[in-house]
């Protein structure tokens, strides 16, 4: 039950999981349009999605097409992102390292960590206005707390007798924190990043509320607000694609800086 | 000697006294600096009202009402809204989980399904939440149990496959049925796993729980904050704010509490 | 000069619910220059501790502890420490694992890139230099960790059961090869092990230590018998197969086991 | 209210599986009906006066009322039997119509004069003189609904395309947040919203739906299942709400006073001086006039002509593929069902 030969292993996995989308999806064209099990106004029939599809691809919706609208989004997750790893690692590991740090500044961040994205919206509009930055913010403040926490784990968890042999072998405190502290917490940094990239594209619905020309998060507030649930459906699984590509690539970059680590 | 953290993280270990006073530093320096920029007129009232002003609004919210509650209806509704949506994630995501670690051939099925939705925002299911389950208690749940599923259903998962294979071989050995070995050997081993996990999967429901209140209105923080709003008052959303935030963290520390206990009793460290 | 001391040294910790637990009670013990002393006891003796206090990652509550007749106030490259659990850096090649002591004095390139050639050369290391730790054994990763601690040239030798974590056919091609390397480059040397007949064969001098508190029981010297009985020019397995040196293990057993009862 | 609303939801389940036995009630056993509104909108205000008043209860009915903060989900949740009848905006009913068979069988006001772009004070008199100054400017808007069908229309009478300006989607609450610090040009509000803009903005009117000749009156809604299942009811229903209308206008100083708890209720601070404005600034319709307004004795009735340039627009803007004709969704069946039941027709008119 738990073991077997891994090659084999993954393509069963692979033929089991891409039964089971088929399947899914041949539920759903039979649910909907096959015998009208479900109303269509309330879930879309795969013609209603793919006619959305056809509409946002030639014709566009919410004001450009859905390559436009993907790129847009793409720019702010990438930009919350960035900000999000520049200022969040930075912290976890300083908080990591420092149990000072860690007393000073671990009760205010577990005090606005509970303030989901969308809370902030009011604030971000006044804030920073309706321009890219205030989305930006938006997207960071989610992505930002991951980084930091697995930062700050991932520090806790380099195994101390790996700081004695460094310091033994007169290692300064910078030494330290370069050779042992910061590639002993790349494992649980990447984690982090790989939560972080998650919850940046999960927010970019609620910062793309901060009054947005173009994007994914514009797609799906437009959809919404027109009850349109074939092109709720398209945003949907756009937003998906660009998150799971996002990732791969982040699991790739993943790959090579933990070259060291053994395969698993 | 003097200086002892030369082993890092490992080395130091705060006093007591020192832990509280540094906390009580940030504590100041956070308030001291808001309520500094607030009265330097670097940021007018309307975009940053000071702490104090935002410490009156919530007196005054306490007791008077607006947008037809006092403040402490508005916090019971949404965490009863809370309680609702995270209370069917656990009792879904958990055994589903489970499941899914111990039959491997659920595990193929649902992972797929499920690695193609993670993307996709709570927020963006408001629209279809209302559109399937209309408003009595059934749109505004499906957002909180969108936000909340995804850990615990991963953390029930990973818990069961970390579940030492040689514990099952002996519970086999000793002629322990399927459904026995998943009682005594799999949900205990995996409840250290299962249990962070709901803290992760708390934190994320509350988090949604704004979202789910743009569904349907009545009562609650994020109504609150959206009537605010719309009465330019940022003192009144920053008090829902700071709700939201005490709140959060309150089931922080009280699921902490819980895997604290479970950790000393199944004697790990 | 290289001797190593502990004069009036005691230890207390301090205990997560409160009171105190005597680790080490007073203890006074010289470690003559290039004198190899092994420690031996049973778990909780306080062995570990009296190396960690001479390497400098800990400190005596009472007493002092001074190395080449300075009082130890860190961990410093002088005295190079070989730990039961390897402590290589699984980010780093062997390569690197066994130049970041120099790298962090500041070596010269070409300098360190002998030195290590040469341990490398010394261990039967050649042809892994490039390979991770994961990648080896776990006599090749302990092998690693004896070079990383030679090529230091450092002035003692700190071993907390460098062999505890291999296995018995290991551990012997290992420890025949640790007195092949001792002889060559002789340093004064504190071994700690829990094994006795390790101890015997090893050392120039055995403490045996008891629990509870910790502290040093008898001093053996086995030098004498070595010498007489010649048994560096032997194998091993010959050597532990003596009478003398089984007698000697079975008076060191004894010793252990009377004290233990004290306390039952 | 939260234990109202809470005990509301279990009675309506309740109430969901016994229905068809209780399908015909008689006003001395009160019968459950689900109304749906939003907070603190005046063409909300009879349903919350008929609760204050104990109209409900003359007429039979047992009013659960869910508020919605905005159109779409509140019609989202019809799809799900969510509600039976209520008020919503004229947008959101075009929508419904076409999507979830809403049907419109009342007027509840006409909002022209109160979905407005709004300028600030400074910028008015530039704006007036050169409305191509607009070119190129933000224009803050919650899209596809009756405000943007009034940015619609003025821009027209500008001599303006959408197209030239930057068009920002925002929800109201936001349009207020972000017009305070200085982001855009022009805000679209309606109603009560325009009141905040004026008083603690400086904003003033530019254009009006009036102005531009776009009329926008908000719906009186019903599911039209429900309306072919309980006919009576949603007759009982209406006449309460056109009595509030009656009632308001003849009843001035005590609506106020009861709009003040309405409002409150929702979370909007209102001025007395706005509280009459939103009585003076919103035409409203009574019996009489209902069935004047929706005769289609002689052609399209008034109201399907309002309703002919909502759903264009809707349509252009792709809310709405193909929007029905007015005819398929407005009705005046449940007005001529009161006007012909003399207990229903004296409630109606406040008799």
């Amino acid at each position: 039950m738990a073991t077997g030969a891994a090659p084999a292993r993954f393509h069963r996995a692979f033929f089991v999981g891409a039964l089971t989308i088929v399947a899914v999806l041949a539920l759903w064209w039979v649910a909907t349009t096959g015998t009208r099990w479900l109303n269509p106004l309330r879930l879309p029939a795969p013609s209603e999605v793919w006619a959305a599809l056809q509409q946002i691809l030639d014709r566009g919706y919410a004001g450009a097409t859905l390559w436009q609208h993907a790129m847009h989004s793409l720019g702010l997750v990438a930009r919350g992102f960035a900000v999000a790893i520049v200022t969040g690692i930075p912290l976890g590991l300083l908080m990591g390292w420092s149990r000072r740090a860690e007393a000073l500044i671990n009760p205010i961040f577990l005090l606005l960590r509970p303030i989901p994205a969308l809370a902030w919206i009011p604030l971000a509009i006044v804030w920073f206005g309706l321009g890219d930055t205030g989305k930006v913010f938006v997207i960071w403040l989610t992505a930002f707390v991951p980084a930091v926490i697995n930062a700050f784990t991932g520090v806790r968890n380099v195994d101390p007798v790996l700081i004695a042999a460094a310091r033994t072998q007169g290692a300064s405190t910078a030494q330290v924190i370069r050779h042992v502290v910061i590639p002993g917490s790349m494992p649980l940094i990447f984690t982090g990043l790989r939560l972080s990239l998650q919850a940046s594209w999960t927010t970019l619905v609620a910062a793309e509320l901060v009054g947005a020309f173009f994007g994914l998060g514009r797609v799906l507030n437009i959809a919404g607000q027109d009850i349109f649930p074939g092109m709720i459906i398209v945003g949907m699984v756009a937003v998906a694609v660009c998150g799971a590509a996002t990732t791969w690539l982040l699991g790739l970059l993943e790959r090579r800086v933990l070259n060291w680590r053994q395969a698993i | 000697m003097a200086n002892r953290n030369f082993l890092g993280p490992a080395g130091t270990v705060l006093g007591v006294v020192e832990f509280w006073l540094l906390t009580l530093a940030g504590f100041t320096l956070f308030f001291g600096g808001w309520m500094l920029v607030a009265w330097s007129g670097l940021m007018p009232a309307n975009l940053l009202p000071s702490p104090l002003a935002v410490w009156e609004t919530l007196v005054r919210l306490w007791n008077q009402p607006f947008a037809g509650h006092v403040y402490a209806e508005h916090l019971t509704a949404s965490i009863g809204r809370f309680l609702m949506g995270w209370a069917i994630a656990v009792a879904i995501g958990i055994p589903l989980g489970l499941l899914m670690g111990w039959y491997r051939i659920l595990d193929e099925i649902i992972t797929p399904l499920f690695d193609s939705i993670r993307f996709v925002a709570p927020l963006a299911w408001v629209p279809l939440a209302a559109l399937w389950f209309g408003t009595g208690i059934g749109g505004p749940l499906l957002i909180i149990f969108v936000g909340s599923f995804a850990p615990c259903l991963i953390s029930a998962y990973r818990g069961a496959r970390l579940v030492e294979p040689r514990l099952v071989e002996a519970a086999q050995t000793m002629g322990a049925s399927g459904r026995r070995i998943i009682q005594h050997v799999l949900v205990p081993g995996a409840m250290p796993s299962i249990i962070s996990g709901l803290r992760v999967s708390a934190g994320l429901g509350w988090q949604s729980l704004v979202g789910s209140e743009l569904i349907v209105v009545g009562a609650g923080l994020g109504y609150l904050m959206v009537q605010g709003q719309g009465n330019l008052a940022t003192n009144i959303v920053i008090a829902g704010m700071v709700g939201i935030g005490v709140v959060g963290f309150a089931i922080d520390v009280a699921l902490r509490g819980v895997e604290a206990w479970f950790k000393r009793r199944w004697g790990q460290t | 000069m290289s001797e190593i001391v502990f004069r009036g040294v005691t230890k207390t910790f301090r205990l997560p619910k409160g009171g105190d637990f005597l680790a080490i009670d007073t203890t006074d013990l010289r470690i003559e220059e290039r004198e190899f002393v092994a420690i031996v006891g049973p778990s909780g003796c306080g062995k570990t501790t009296l190396m960690r206090m001479a390497a400098g990652l800990e400190f005596p509550s009472t007493g002092s502890v001074e190395v080449g007749g300075r009082a130890v106030r860190g961990p410093g490259p002088e005295r190079a420490v070989v730990f039961q659990q390897f402590a290589l850096m699984p980010w780093k090649s062997v390569r690197e694992n066994i130049g970041f002591g120099l790298m962090c004095k500041g070596t010269p390139r070409a300098e360190a890139e002998a030195a290590i050639a040469h341990y490398v050369e010394l261990m039967g290391l050649a042809g892994h230099e490039d390979s991770f730790p994961h990648q080896l054994s776990g006599g090749m990763q302990q092998r690693v960790a004896i070079a990383r601690a030679y090529v230091m040239n450092p002035a003692a030798l700190l071993m907390d059961e460098p062999f505890g974590a291999l296995d018995a056919q290991t551990r012997i091609v290992m420890q025949e090869e640790l007195v092949r390397l001792a002889r060559r480059n002789p340093r004064t040397v504190l071994f700690i092990t829990h094994s006795v007949e390790e101890a015997v064969y090893l050392a120039d001098r055995v403490v045996v230590m008891g629990r509870k508190p910790g502290r040093i029981i008898e001093t053996i010297d086995i030098r004498p018998l070595r010498e007489s009985e010649a048994w560096e020019s032997q194998p091993i397995e010959e050597v532990m197969d003596r009478p003398s040196f089984t007698q000697m293990r079975s008076r060191i057993w004894k010793l252990l086991k009377a004290r233990e009862a004290q306390n039952a | 209210m939260l234990r109202r609303i809470l005990i509301g939801g279990i009675a309506a389940l309740s109430l969901g599986l016994a229905a068809p036995v209780l399908a015909q009630g008689t006003p001395a056993a009160p019968q459950r009906l689900n109304i749906s509104i939003q907070p603190a909108d005046f063409s909300m205000f009879p349903v919350f006066l008929a609760g204050e008043q104990g109209w409900w209860r003359q007429m039979g009915i047992e009013p659960t009322i869910t508020f919605f903060p905005a159109g779409p989900p509140q019609v989202a949740a019809a799809a799900a039997n969510a509600w039976d009848v209520g008020i919503t905006g004229s947008a959101p009913a075009v929508l419904g119509a076409s999507r979830f068979n809403l049907r419109t069988i009342g007027i509840s006001n006409d909002e022209s004069q109160t979905n407005i772009l709004m300028v600030r004070a400074a910028d008015l008199a530039g704006i007036r003189a050169n409305p191509a100054s607009l070119r190129g400017q933000r224009v803050l808007i919650t899209v596809n609904t009756t405000v943007d069908y009034v940015l619609q229309n003025c821009l027209r009478t500008f001599g303006l395309a959408r197209t030239d300006l930057q068009v920002v989607n925002l929800a109201q609450a936001q349009i207020l947040s972000a017009f305070s610090t200085g982001e855009g040009r022009v805000a679209g509000l309606w109603a009560p919203n325009i009141y905040t803009a004026e008083e603690r903005m400086g904003a003033v009117p530019l254009c009006s739906g009036s102005d531009a000749g776009a009329t926008v009156p908000s719906n009186i809604v019903v599911r039209d299942d429900y309306l072919r299942q309980n006919p009576e009811m949603v007759a009982r229903f209406l006449a309460t709400v056109l009595r509030g209308i009656a009632w308001t206008k003849t009843n001035r100083e005590a609506a106020l006073q009861s709009m003040q708890r309405f409002y409150a209720q929702g979370g909007v601070t209102i001025s007395p001086a706005a509280l009459g404005a939103e009585i003076d600034r919103h035409p409203t319709f009574g019996l009489e006039e209902h069935l004047r307004l929706m005769d289609r004795g002689a052609g399209p009735s008034q109201v399907d002509r309002w309703f002919e340039g909502l759903a264009a627009f809707l349509a252009q803007v792709g809310t709405v593929a193909n929007p029905p004709a007015p005819s398929v969704y407005i009705t005046d069946e449940v007005l001529r069902r009161i006007a012909g039941n003399p207990a229903l027709r004296a409630f109606a008119l406040n008799q």
